[in-house]
């Protein structure tokens, strides 16, 4: 893959922004329309968070990210971290059916990517945690 | 995330505009929680300023749904569209609010 | 230097806010007054504005921000491209003091930079234009 | 950057909101485009919600003042605050316009 961008940055809240943009930046070069670049947007914030709240417990490290075009052209974003091995991936649907009162809070994030992104993995690379996902290049 | 009140009868009408995101929802929480405890029972919050909503927006507005529930309370949404109305729908929130198309069409229901 | 943070991203506009998202994001994690991150922000624009307008004339190419904290504790950010060699510190005082029909357009970006960080310095390393500004850290 | 705007009497009177910075300046020359080829002449920018303003924006608002006084028109600015002024400070342009503390000053003035 040809690296387009990268980032590399402390897993806190406030380097959310920097980190959702370099990816959007990335889909704007490639010309997706308003409405996917917002789809890409969404699943970055959702992929990004985990990692924020969760990877490294209560401490502190980093997470980066590369975006570039695999061999067909596609785009591609990898974001990975230095936390416990978690496959994110493998975790149950949430409900998305059920009434109020029974409806359990959380649980859409990981969700809403995989519905939105073409092709989501999760992967152990040595001591860090890879997700990727894979956003089709437009037809023309 | 800009947040701005106005009182219309009973009812406390909420217009959220911008991005609602892991950044910008916990502020919402907090303001939920003034209003509750200031005793507003009654709420339309309009989304037709939201141009953005994850999950973590999605998680806020279940919990407030939950809270005003619970309060015995009243709670509405309206404005929807775009991606907005795209993630309510992939999200199954659709059949867990009570949604309409405007404030005003929200306001004539009660 | 411990960098804290670093991005490369092509050198285009619908960059900006990411790379400058980055830099305020160190800032914010030093934890630099409202006022001072605002002073940050302001140099920061001020330097990746000109190297996404003029460092590689009509072309393309990249930028890449690191920020770290130097041996005094002190934060420093590095702003690099690859284009022409060029220092930005030559250029004469732009006008601050005529009146409107002789004010001339531009050039503030630089000096504002200058007056605003405490310290900056531009070097050529290798093939790379290197910027950087230092901000003391606040005092207890 | 948000651009509002309003008319009373001759006088448009504009305000802006958020950051104007190279990304959004652009957009606010556009809109003086439109505005001077539709006649107006007459100008009070309100800088009161505007948070930042960044060497791009100074040479939008030099570029408009130069602009609006090539066409014998007024251009007065209001509300400087925080960042904003101190950018103005440093770069000298409180001497070259016509500065007022409030849009209701502004208006006084004419
Ligand atoms: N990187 C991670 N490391 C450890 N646990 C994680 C990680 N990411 C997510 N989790 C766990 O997976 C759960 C579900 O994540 P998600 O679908 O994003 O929903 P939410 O965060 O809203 O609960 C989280 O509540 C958390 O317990
Ligand atoms: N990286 C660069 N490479 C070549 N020329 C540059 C570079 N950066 C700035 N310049 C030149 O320096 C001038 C002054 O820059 P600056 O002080 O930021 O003001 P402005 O860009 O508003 O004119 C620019 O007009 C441009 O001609």
């Amino acid at each position: 893959m040809v690296p387009l961008a990268e980032i590399r940055v402390p897993a806190r809240i406030e380097n959310l922004h920097a980190l959702i943009e370099t990816i959007t930046g990335c889909a704007r070069q490639q010309g997706f329309d308003q409405k996917r670049i917002g789809e890409i947007d969404l699943s970055a914030e959702e992929a990004l968070v985990n990692v924020i709240s969760y990877a490294y417990g209560g401490g502190e490290g980093e997470v980066s990210v590369v975006c570039g075009l695999d061999d067909g052209g596609d785009l591609n974003v990898e974001i990975s971290d230095s936390g416990a091995p978690f496959d994110i991936l493998a975790r149950d649907e949430p409900d998305t059916t059920s009434a109020l009162d029974e409806r359990q809070i959380g649980g859409l994030g990981i969700y809403l990517m995989k519905k939105l992104m073409d092709d989501v993995q999760y992967r152990r690379i040595e001591d860090r945690n890879v997700l990727t996902f894979r956003v089709l290049k437009k037809k023309d | 995330m800009e947040i701005n009140t106005k009182k219309t009868g009973n009812i406390l009408v909420v217009s959220l505009k911008g991005r609602m995101d892991a950044v910008s929802s916990p502020g919402f929480d907090g303001n939920l929680l003034e209003w509750t405890t200031a005793g507003e029972n009654n709420f339309i919050i309009d989304l037709s300023a939201l141009e953005y909503i994850s999950s973590a927006g999605l998680r806020s507005l279940l919990s407030a749904a939950k809270q005003i529930k619970a309060r015995d309370g009243k709670l509405m949404l309206s404005g929807l569209s775009g991606a907005v109305q795209e993630v309510f729908k992939l999200s199954g929130f659709y059949s867990i609010f009570q949604i309409f198309a405007s404030e005003t069409e929200a306001l004539q229901s009660v």
